[in-house]
């Protein structure tokens, strides 16, 4: 037996990311040729948009898809960005769990370092074509043109080819160039084009150009001229840190006592909240951070769920804003009434988050009630029905704001719901549907309920003005009708008759 | 011509009251007795069931009533025109004869014909006079035969010479005169193929009777007849039904009134009606089990409401036969009784029953 | 006399056909025409719906046939008794007179009224006899009156002599006979309440006529009543209907037959019979058109069912009207010509129309 | 602009796969407290039943739940299986992505190692606490118990005690031993219970006990006392290799011919089968694999998808087999007909599949029917509305067999379904739901439609049964009435009639 399980052992082996992820692409959202090409689309139109937006520069996006041969696409992304400098491109595009993003909490559009390079697996992977990427950081830098690989036993890049062009423009950005299996369709909800029509919405400060596989083209221009306020780094709020986390951050630390440890490594914590926190605790301030038994560690954490703090800093998301929700809305729907609502921030598991909704109500549009879903500015497109988004439009009861409800609202009306965070929790890598944390199911309600509440008033508004105008006239139309009938039941004229009422609806005006 | 100058006289005041409403200054109004089922309640002296006091007032300058207002005013003045040349509307006839648009607008004075019945219905509770009365009719139903001679629009009409026919009864019997009535009673039954039966066997002059049929619920025709020769002529009437709640329901109308028509209960209920139709006796003695039809969920909610009308409440032969048609759970048709002979129910169970004097209630 | 040995006979024929087969040690048989629409043609020289010429052979044993060949055979021997005993049974009281559980099982002999129905029927076939000679009764529904006199069991009856009601129409009228026919067409409507106006208007007297209506579709004591009048005395059938897909059909059906009932088509459908109900051009004439009640999706489907009718087809007059009725989109009902006056139809729709013989045929 | 994209590419860092796990853990089926607790169970249950029977053992596993306080359970798992050498204890339950099963082609329960380290992780992230394991490989090995916790921003376990405790018994196996958050249900589908139920209907050659929270126990013995037989790993099959695939597959071999890499890297390929393939390439079967121009390696791999050759070889899947099916299903339902069908083995993307199916119909059966779902001999419990399966049962046209029909079929019935391969393609990390495949859609609907055809035999049989015996005495109770009939029309006797009907019916008879 011994020996059975030594030689079992002997398979136990080590496994690279990137070899996972190859076998695992559906994990990704290249699950089906429509939607992978879509992926690659959005992957590389999210990282564009980030970092041009992440160096304080208005983005400007080109995205161009070629059909080569059926089922076989060529995707370009080019971007206006900062550029990516050139000793930094292999990994950035070729190597997995590399990114600028996963340490941060900070509101970004990607974030777990495998978006871009799982565009660049299903690239080699469906068409064993590298991935072409040009890249300069502008000014003197020439133009960076790669071919890159991924080498997937060992997750390292493979650079194929490295040259420099000039740069007479003194361009900036990164230009990627993929050749991939695929299916392009444009007249689904799940299509390129519409995806880059609901990036238009809630990104109004960016210009998209378009041009597709059939001859379409267009361009969705920037609507303002200023880019949101940036979104900060933040530490870590208290009140949502895990065991594990704070185990794990308190012996990383290099505070040396309690008392500088949380005054320190976590956001809301002053002097007197963090005393709090020990007294709480029952431990020393001052005691080593490293020297906490398991015991005192499960006081700590308890403590620290339990202390009364203000919430997390705000400047750290960065939301559209009521404004900029109307004007997209407006922007792409004829309705006769738009209402938007941004909540004030909450926390969950620790990380701050933001939810905004809009509605745009009546007018052109029509039922059933057509749904828009975002996390950080980026459409969600798949997976509708298992999003916690989705969920909390059931939950709320819309016949309070004098709308019907089948388990959806039933009225004509676009809902928007925009998810801000430094960390999104997505039900799957696709990153297509938010996990339904009760915070975030909460917030989304208080969202769509405070909308709902200006929307009813509307609707109640618009209904008294309609019999207002009802009752106008109405008394005039049927007075001739009750003199005529009068005059037949007493013989007086009809004229009399209505002469006499006439006067009466005076004073009833008057 | 007296009961004319009653209708007349009756119109004309109310048109009166509501001019001098006008000249007034006030809001011109109506008093409309509440026909909701709140409003009607069972008179045990009566043993009818009649309206209450409860009354709406309805006012011209008011968002809410005016249309309702106008459409009744209208009904009145129609009413007039009517007595003034002889002549009667069927209901939906008059529903023509209001609608029409107001000027400058879209808006017809009626738009369904609900508007104008309840209209109508409305000027019999104000008015208290029957819309045969006012002259607009409802629905013709009905076949008569029997030993009854009347007189009706100068002709004169032997009910027992008539062939295979009979009457066909009228919508609106007001006007018609008994001339000369040598019947002992009348047997009135819910099916006209069950009249055809008992008319084949020349049951009305076997038992020196009237024989009279509506169709499902009687028309208001029908019952005013029913009514007229019970009053008038105090004749019994026996009501023949199937022993089911849809034809215990049928004799409750007939005999207490209804709810819908409570306000006009006095011109068409006849409280002396009583019930011969098949009972759950019936069935055991002449072993009609065998064509039970099954109750529906329908049949059993209809019989529990109306065991508990309060006018059946304290009956305790009538709870008996509620009781026992719930442990069947089921129904029987008088025409089963063919399965027994086919002039069985002429030969055998009418005459038997009646012997018997096995009448309920 | 003859008629009922006519009847007599053929049952009894048939009887002895199938015991000739059962004793020769073949499989009884009925050979029954078949009913369905396949089988059923328009007929241009009678003008008539008739059945074709396919038939279903029926057979004792076979587990599909034993069923309806039993209930076939059941009817025609009820028939006989009936016959022999000169008395009738309404449908109802047919099916409960062949209802009983088959000896040693829980199988009756007919579950629900359909299966006794279609056996009376395919019995009609088989014979060639319609229901009414068989003694079995359709429904009662009603009400004639005119300047007729008929006797019928032994009464003498007046049409002219019967108050406001008029005579009630029996379901089976093979035995009337025609005393004094001195009106010279016949008015036939769908509706009673059409008819109450036009006898309070007396326009039978004044136009020399006879009044009749039904009540929706014509029962068959209506239709063989017309077809009679029609044929023995030669009188006109004109018949009023609503401006609606649905009084056309009515139409069709009292003129050409229907399919249910092609295999008895020669004993009900009246060729001569002529259309003086609403038309487009009256709708325009009258101004009705604020009378319209818009077509529902069902309507529609009719009318263009009606309009390909093969009777229909050709008729240039009849298709400008369907083509017209479709654009308008809406029907109008002959009540809305009391929006015209409370007598306007009676005064000067009808008179007018006849003068100008403005008949669709 | 130049110093941007410097300073923003400093920020560029690799993040360590445990730490990509932390924070997502919802992915690997932690999402709520109920499914958390299923999912430490099912991952270290999967573990131990695939190390004994590896290993040739019949499985015996016991399964614990102790409940410490609200929301606080200690979960131990113990196995008979040949045990871990002590050597290789840490890296197998503290260090993701290592495993033995990743890189072979061989169908076993768990696969991708991170499995029992999520159970590990969301451990240590919930309550603080180490992992405790105990392994043995028997005979005169002691037993080593080792307290385990992951070194999360590195992905290297941490050692915190380890202790040898004397063997007499020669006990060999592995115990583990997991404190976490949860919450127990038993009633509900996704119950641990319900999971071994579906498990033991599955396992028929393991032994099963438990032991409940709330001191319930119960164990589900084996019912057969062999072990299926041994899955052989296998190699690839050309028809579903990938492109990319093939390119690292060509650059890794050491064959040194063409010829020598087909025959050698693919199973069902032999030296016809290659020269073939070669010849339908237009390619030297002699040219050095790792020379191939980009476009030689694209006509190589069209070649390799159009050669015909035979199916994968089955011995590497081991499927239940139509007989144990029917005993599963026999013993958890009261049926009144069973049916199975194992369908021979078909390939998606390069792995052999096989899918069985099983359905037990009427007899103490309820409507609406219950889907069972299985891969590889493990219970799905979750997201059925995303399964291939759910898809199938759905895809089907069930009116066919006889059975109404409304989106789902419609009749007191179980379906089971049974996915066996090398790579079980789930669409999450969770493993709950089989992706969309086409091929593995057309397989389970192929044998839904075989157990679909076997049960409408069934169905018609009893159908036509009960027609004959209806039509038995049918003739001899209308005859009677028949008879009574004529008579009536006739005059003739009742009696003689009948007797002629009756011999009639004696001919009708013979």
């Amino acid at each position: 037996m011994a020996a059975k399980g030594e030689e079992l052992a002997e398979k136990i082996r080590e496994i690279s990311v990137a070899e996972f992820f190859e076998k695992n692409r559906h994990l990704l959202g290249y699950e089906n040729p429509t939607r992978s090409l879509l992926t690659v689309v959005k992957e590389a139109v999210e990282n564009s948009t980030d970092a041009a937006e992440e160096a304080g520069i208005l983005p400007e996006i080109k995205v161009e898809i070629q059909q080569l041969a059926e089922g076989r696409f060529k995707v370009m992304v080019e971007d206006n960005g900062p550029g990516i400098p050139s000793s930094k491109v292999p990994v950035a595009f070729a190597k997995f769990l590399v990114g600028s993003k996963f340490h941060r909490l900070r509101q970004s559009r990607g974030i777990q370092g495998i978006g871009i390079h799982g565009a660049v697996l299903y690239s080699q992977l469906t068409t064993g074509k590298p991935a072409k990427v040009l890249s300069s950081l502008g000014g003197n830098d020439p133009i960076h043109e790669f071919e890159l690989m991924i080498d997937v036993t060992k997750n390292e890049p493979i650079v194929l080819s490295h040259r420099t062009l000039p740069n007479p423009k003194g361009w900036h950005g990164v230009r990627v160039e993929l050749e991939v299996e695929g299916r392009y369709v444009d007249k689904i909800t799940q299509s390129v084009p519409e995806y880059l029509r609901q990036t238009a919405i809630v990104n109004p400060f960016a210009t998209l150009h378009f041009k597709g596989p059939n001859g379409a083209s267009f361009t969705y221009r920037r609507r303002v001229e200023e880019l949101p306020r940036q979104p900060k780094e933040i530490k870590p709020h208290p009140h949502g840190v895990e065991l594990g986390l704070l185990r794990r951050m308190l012996s990383n630390t290099s505070a040396k006592t309690l008392l500088g440890f949380l005054t320190t490594e976590f956001c809301r914590v002053g002097r007197t909240s963090a005393l709090e926190i020990c007294s709480l605790a029952s431990l020393n301030p001052g005691q080593h951070p490293q020297k906490l038994s398991g015991e005192e560690v499960l006081r700590l954490h308890k403590a620290m769920q339990s202390a009364k703090l203000m919430g997390p800093p705000t400047d750290c998301l960065s939301p559209l804003g009521e404004q900029m929700l109307l004007e997209g809305l407006k922007r792409e729907f004829r309705a006769e009434k738009y209402v938007a609502v941004t909540r004030p921030p909450a926390v969950y598991r620790g990380n701050p988050f933001q939810i905004e909704c809009g509605i745009a109500y009546g007018g052109e549009l029509k039922e059933p009630v057509q749904i828009l879903r975002f996390a950080n500015r980026v459409p969600l497109l798949y997976h509708q029905g298992d999003c916690a988004f989705t969920q909390a439009i059931r939950e709320v009861d819309w016949r309070r704001y004098g709308i019907p409800q089948d388990d959806f609202p039933k009225a004509p009306m676009v809902i928007l719901l925009h998810f801000v965070s430094v960390w999104v929790p997505f039900t799957s890598e696709g990153k297509q549907a938010l996990a339904c944390y009760p915070e975030i199911m909460r917030e989304a309600k208080l969202a769509l309920q405070d909308a709902g509440r200006e929307l009813s008033q509307y609707i109640s508004r618009k209904e008294r003005l309609r019999e207002k105008q009802l009752r106008m006239g109405l008394f005039e139309r049927y007075m001739p009708e009750l003199a005529e009938s009068l005059s037949k039941l007493t013989g007086r004229p009809k004229e009399e008759i209505m002469a006499q009422l006439e006067r009466r609806l005076d004073e009833e005006k008057g | 011509m007296k009961r004319k100058d009653e209708v007349i006289e009756a119109l004309e005041a109310l048109g009166a009251k509501i001019l001098q409403e006008i000249e007034r200054g006030e809001n011109p109004s109506l008093e409309v007795p509440i026909r909701s089922l709140s409003n009607v309640r069972y008179n045990p002296e009566t043993r009818m069931l009649e309206l209450g006091s409860e009354r709406a007032k309805r006012y011209f300058f008011n968002v809410a009533h005016v249309r309702k207002f106008v459409q009744t005013v209208e009904a009145a003045a129609l009413s007039k025109e009517l007595k003034e040349v002889g002549k009667h509307l069927s209901l939906r006839e008059a529903f023509y004869r209001m609608k029409r648009t107001l000027p400058g607008s879209d808006i017809n004075l009626v738009d369904e014909q609900e508007e104008s019945n309840q209209a109508i219905e409305d000027l019999e509770l104000i008015t208290n006079l029957s819309r045969e009365k006012l002259h607009f009719n409802a629905n013709k139903m009905g076949s008569v035969a029997g030993k009854v001679v009347i007189e009706d629009k100068g002709d004169v009409v032997d009910w027992s010479k008539l062939g295979s026919g009979g009457w066909s009864i009228p919508s609106n019997v007001e006007e018609i005169v008994f001339k000369e009535v040598k019947a002992r009673f009348v047997l009135y039954m819910e099916k006209a193929a069950e009249w055809e039966r008992l008319h084949e066997d020349r049951v009305w002059e076997r038992l020196n009777c009237v024989i009279m049929c509506s169709q499902g619920q009687a028309t208001r025709g029908v019952r005013r007849l029913l009514q007229r020769l019970h009053l008038e002529h105090g004749l019994p009437i026996y009501v023949l039904t199937d022993f089911d709640p849809w034809g215990f329901y049928i004799y409750s109308v007939l005999k207490f009134g209804s709810i819908g028509l409570a306000h006009i209960s006095e011109q068409l209920a006849i409280p002396g009606a009583k019930f011969l139709g098949l009972t759950a006796d019936d069935v055991e003695r002449y072993d009609l089990k065998k064509h039970f039809i099954k109750f529906e969920e329908v049949d059993l909610r209809r019989l529990e409401q109306i065991a508990k009308y309060e006018w059946f409440k304290d009956n305790k032969e009538w709870q008996r036969q509620f009781k026992l048609m719930k442990q069947m759970g089921a129904k029987v048709e008088l025409a089963a009784l063919s399965s027994k002979g086919i002039t069985f129910i002429s030969e055998h169970y009418l005459p038997e029953k009646l012997r018997k004097q096995e009448f309920l209630d």
